[in-house]
């Protein structure tokens, strides 16, 4: 056990316990706060990972800014009507298949990472830490040569969203 | 209260009542999407409506649509305890409606009761009351200028008009006593000779005084913010003013020229040369400046009075008893907010028929809702200020 | 065991060390922001401000302190009580998690993060949710409308304000807070000199972030009563207050590091000014005389005490300050970064701080939509030609080697400058009501 | 040691917890929460695997989630908050009108 599984265990049951709780909780505003801890979890992931840039990424853009949004809105729809309504949809089946099904592939994953012809992929080391360092230069010339036109795109795309969002609330269209 | 409001005979929608001693909030959820329009209650414990003012907004969104205000959480019955008083009695009594322009109060009171008795106060005392007059004018101002800078989020003008205002309320002690609710004057003239310094200290404090505004206008008068928060807010056309009844600087911040100083002047103002400052736009921003230069003028007819004190009685020769003959008369004086008139009645005896007081406050309040109309919810306290009301003068 | 926890632990000893010192330091120092501020503001206002407990009200922030821990701590009936109790929480770990990665001096700093800066940035934003959550969790309109406002305001100029940091990024070429100090001490200039208008815009952009005034429009007390901290009481609430002094703080080590020169010294690399060195030694002399000079006029016994004691803690740093200027070898001289770079950061990060309060003192408070608009066709705009401005420079600046024009640094930060200056007069005419009738005073 | 399975594992996890939330639940705003927490399972692997292979694209690719993330939650509130002015309700199975 070394700080690095350490960590590793500590963030993913952090972000399993917290996910478990956003998509449980009856308040709308429980789970925004246990999104935002799964979300943080997850950050702490990425910076085990020594992707320090998303970490940051991460923290700034998800918890900092997507998530404020979610809280405001949850707190511009009154819920306290929504609270004491039914919460859930009779959609167990579906949802139980679904779990079933993906279940099955995490089997699959951990079967095929003991044996049979992935197992290469699986046993592979991790490149060294020093592989992808100074990581926010790194991904920085990525972004700006490799990813130019995604990222153009991205921010396009962005626009077009803000305005979307400015139409879709805007008081009396 | 929703019985009062009943008796009250005003319609109002019950549904939308608010109970204003537990719930003064806003009713965020409303406020922020909801329906169109919505009413909400700010007093009449709220920080910013100088004292028990209740004011019910209707609003759409933040703007607000129309408003009402609701008075008389300060109702003391002045008028009706006036008919069990003496002329004399009452006199202390007018000083608790403005309070903080006591002496203005009991001018206006002692000189409609000259008026009707038919006596004047001799020179002497005439000069004295304009002066303390004057001094209680830039007093007042210095609280509106403070209270209305802090309502607007200014900390620090408030300490600075307050610093200077206690140099004249130190006058008024040195005078008679008394600072605030001060019973400066008598019916007749005066009771207490003008002390030994009083020249000397009006004189100090006015050439002081001069710079001291030039300080508050640096502070406030260029300052974008507060120009932000004042220009174009509350405004009120001079013939809206007119047909309200507006007096005193809100109604000379709309240009028009209107001072009972110089229309009717009383006391000793006809012997003194000052400007009348008006403004052009009808805005919290002329009412601002107009009431600066309010001060400047003020304190020149005061170093302008204590030029040349007259010298003589001070009480004119009227009897123990005061019986005025039966008749009626109104007397008006340009109190710090406006028109303050009396309006009394006489039987012959020696306690009045009737006393009616045009409250200034009052009659300017009344144009709160055209101010206010079009403006969001930040302006109504800024609107509140500007009219520079004071609520025991409101409710008497 | 002991030993395996001991070989474990001992790289993080230093930073658990510093980390202590800034937990338990940081509550008092909030609180002597606190009484500076008071003072400050008495100061400008004409008063003494508070006198009573202790010498000129230097032990007033312990008496706060424990006012606010003996109240009666009230949660709402209708509360949503966990939350109630996590958000102050929230906000106060964000600002002092933010803490960590400041250098206060070249040795002092928790953790020296590649993207330091950015850390500071996005943890020091989290402390929204405590306060959006702590007005939310109140049930009280006043908390929530306050709580709402807040949110919008700091998210609004969030936007600015990372502009406005992005132009000293440009500038020192790295996110990394040591690195950026360093690159203002090899550039040999403080980063202000070279994008004073991105240093402006982070002012005003951290003043509305952390809810001073004029930006103050969360708690205006005219308007909103207290709020999102109007239900709120006791030792929670102190812990909002708290919160919002670190944040100030952190805001102000963000300008100082950034813009300000981190730890140098003024004029670090010129041998003329070495004299400086002396400065912060004669500074404590100076509290300390003074100290002595009014210990004997104290009223009473126990405050001529504390004053006495105030001199000798003066004199104590003096003798800190003062040793590595004249010992120059050994361990003392090794001291000299540390020490003097821990004065001068923190000395520029008073003056900051002394620049908030004075204009929470002068200015009225805007109105919430004048706020927003200021942010958002105002600051914004003007941050980003502010960005694209200190580009340019910087590549005029550059040398033809490394594919820039070699300009001289002044020149191409006056015509930036004036340009985006420019922009920035534009855009304020833009916003501007149309001119109106001036007053009269007619002669009568 | 941790191998790239944990971090498969951990980001199924969350995945199949993202679709449950969907699925099951009837707010529209707690189902764009789950639906970032499913973008933020696919965040994991990019992650992890840019890590295994030492190459930095799979990051740059989770910063290009990120920001489609920040999109649609722009979009889906907004979109929440006009839904919620005309009919005053959150619930994704009252949301059954083409038009209104």
């Amino acid at each position: 056990m070394n700080i690095d599984a350490i960590s590793f265990y500590f963030f993913a049951a952090l972000a399993v316990v917290s996910a478990i709780l956003v998509v449980t909780r009856r308040n709308a505003v429980h789970s925004a706060i246990f999104l935002v801890a799964a979300l943080l979890a997850t950050a702490g992931i990425f910076l085990q990972l020594h992707a320090e840039f998303l970490f940051i990424v991460q923290v700034i853009l998800y918890v900092g800014g997507i998530m404020v949004l979610f809280v405001f809105v949850i707190m511009l729809v009154n819920l306290d009507v929504a609270a004491r309504q039914m919460q859930f949809n009779r959609m167990w089946f579906v949802a139980l298949c679904l779990t079933i099904a993906l279940g099955a592939q995490v089997y699959m994953v951990i079967h095929y990472a003991h044996s049979g012809v992935m197992e290469a992929l699986f046993r592979l080391p991790p490149a060294p830490a020093a592989a992808l360092e100074p990581n926010s230069e790194l991904i920085g010339v990525s972004l700006f040569t490799e990813y130019m036109l995604p990222f153009e795109i991205a921010s396009v795309m962005l626009l077009v969203a803000m305005i979307g969002a400015v139409v879709m609330a805007k008081r009396k269209v | 209260m929703n019985d009062y409001l009943k008796t009250d005979g005003r319609a109002v929608d019950l549904s939308n009542e608010i109970d204003p001693v537990l719930d003064h909030s806003v009713d965020v959820e409303t406020t922020v999407l909801g329906a169109d329009e919505i009413i909400i209650n700010m007093g009449p414990q709220h920080p910013s409506t100088h004292g028990v003012l209740r004011v019910k907004l209707k609003l759409d969104g933040e703007k607000v649509v129309g408003s009402e205000c609701i008075i008389g959480y300060l109702h003391r019955g002045v008028e009706k305890i006036a008919e069990h008083r003496t002329y004399q009695q009452f006199a202390p009594y007018v000083d608790r409606m403005d309070y903080v322009a006591a002496v203005s109060n009991g001018l206006g009171y002692c000189e409609a009761v000259e008026k009707l008795m038919g006596v004047e106060a001799p020179p002497r005392a005439r000069v004295i009351r304009t002066i303390l007059t004057e001094l209680q004018r830039i007093a007042s101002h210095l609280v509106w200028l403070g209270t209305h800078a802090l309502d607007i989020g200014a900390l620090t003008p408030v300490f600075y008009c307050f610093r200077e205002r206690e140099e004249i309320l130190k006058i008024f002690e040195k005078y008679c006593g008394a600072r605030l609710t001060t019973h400066a004057f008598r019916i007749g003239g005066l009771q207490y000779e003008a002390y030994d310094e009083l020249e000397a200290d009006t004189e100090r404090f006015c050439k002081d005084f001069e710079t001291k505004v030039d300080e508050y206008e640096t502070l406030l008068t260029e300052n974008r913010i507060w120009i932000g928060r004042t220009k174009g807010i509350g405004v009120i056309t001079a013939e809206d003013a007119i047909a309200i009844g507006a007096t005193g600087p809100v109604i000379r911040a709309s240009g028009i020229e209107w001072d009972i100083r110089k229309a009717a002047p009383y006391a000793a103002y006809d012997q003194y040369k000052f400007d009348i400052p008006t403004g052009k736009n009808g805005d919290t921003y002329d009412r601002y400046l107009v009431r600066m230069e309010e001060m400047r003028q003020s304190s020149r007819i005061c170093l302008q009075a204590i030029q040349n004190i007259p010298t003589g009685p001070i009480m004119a020769r009227i009897g123990k008893v005061l019986k005025p003959p039966p008749g009626e008369v109104y007397h008006a004086i340009e109190a710090p907010k406006g028109e303050l008139g009396y309006y009394i009645v006489s039987d012959g005896t020696a306690q009045p028929y009737r006393v009616r007081i045009r409250p200034p406050s009052l009659i300017n309040l009344q144009a709160f809702d055209t101010m206010v109309k079009g403006h969001l919810v930040a302006d109504v306290v800024a609107i509140i200020g500007t009219l520079d009301i004071v609520l025991g003068e409101v409710d008497r | 065991m002991l030993q395996e926890l001991y070989i474990f632990f001992k790289p993080h000893l230093l930073p658990i060390l510093y980390a202590l010192v800034i937990v338990l330091v940081l509550p008092l120092l909030a609180g002597y922001v606190v009484l500076l501020e008071r003072k400050v503001m008495a100061d400008m206002q004409a008063r003494l401000g508070p006198m009573r407990v202790g010498p000129h009200g230097l032990l007033q922030p312990l008496a706060d302190a424990v006012k606010l821990l003996m109240k009666e701590d009230i949660i709402p009936e209708s509360a949503d009580k966990w939350i109630f109790w996590l958000a102050p929480l929230l906000s106060v770990t964000a600002g002092m998690v933010a803490m960590a990665a400041l250098p206060i001096g070249p040795v002092f700093q928790i953790a020296n993060l590649n993207v330091g800066l950015l850390f500071i940035l996005g943890i020091g934003s989290m402390g929204i949710f405590g306060i959006v959550l702590g007005g939310w969790a109140s049930n009280s309109h006043y908390s929530l409308l306050g709580a709402l406002r807040s949110a919008a305001q700091l998210v609004s100029y969030e936007t600015a304000a990372g502009m406005a940091v992005v132009s000293g990024v440009i500038l020192g070429g790295s996110l990394n807070t040591s690195v950026l100090v360093n690159m203002q001490s090899e550039q040999h200039v403080w980063f202000i000199f070279v994008a004073p208008i991105g240093f402006f815009l982070y002012l005003v952009a951290s003043i509305a972030e952390t809810n001073r005034a004029p930006f103050d429009l969360p708690e205006a007390e005219s308007e909103l009563v207290a709020g999102y901290m109007t239900e709120y009481s006791g030792f929670r609430w102190a812990l909002y207050f708290l919160a919002e002094y670190t944040n100030m703080i952190v805001v102000a080590s963000i300008a100082t590091t950034l813009f300000l020169g981190g730890w140098l010294r003024p004029f670090a690399s010129t041998r003329a000014f070495n004299f400086l060195d002396y400065v912060p030694m004669l500074l404590m002399l100076l509290v300390a005389g003074y100290s002595l000079y009014r210990a004997p006029k104290q009223p009473v016994p126990v405050q001529k005490m504390v004053m006495v004691g105030v001199a000798g803690l003066c004199f104590g740093l003096a003798a800190i300050l003062g040793a590595p200027v004249f010992i120059k070898t050994g361990m003392i001289g090794a001291m000299m970064p540390g020490v003097h770079g821990a004065f001068w950061f923190l000395f520029k990060v008073g003056i900051y701080l002394y620049v908030f309060l004075w204009l929470r003192f002068t200015f009225p408070r805007y109105r919430f939509d004048q706020l927003m608009k200021l942010g958002w066709h105002f600051l914004i705009p003007v941050s980003i030609a502010n960005v694209f401005g200190v580009a340019i420079a910087s590549y005029l600046h550059r040398s033809e080697a490394d594919g820039g024009h070699g300009w001289n640094l002044w020149a191409a930060v006056l015509l930036t400058t004036v340009i985006t200056f420019v922009i920035a007069a534009i855009l304020a005419k833009k916003g501007e009501n149309p001119p109106r009738a001036p007053l009269t005073a007619e002669k009568f | 040691m941790l191998s790239i399975t944990h971090y498969l594992v951990l980001s199924l996890a969350l995945f199949t917890i993202g679709v449950v939330g969907v699925v099951t639940r009837r707010n529209v705003i707690i189902i764009l929460m789950s639906i970032e927490l499913i973008l933020n399972a696919v965040n994991i692997n990019l992650v992890a695997f840019s890590r295994l292979f030492g190459v930095v694209g799979g990051q740059v690719f989770a910063i290009f989630i990120i920001t489609d993330a920040a999109a649609e939650a722009a979009v889906g509130l907004g979109i929440i908050i006009a839904f919620f002015r005309n009919r005053e309700t959150v619930l994704a199975d009252e949301m059954d009108l083409l038009k209104w």
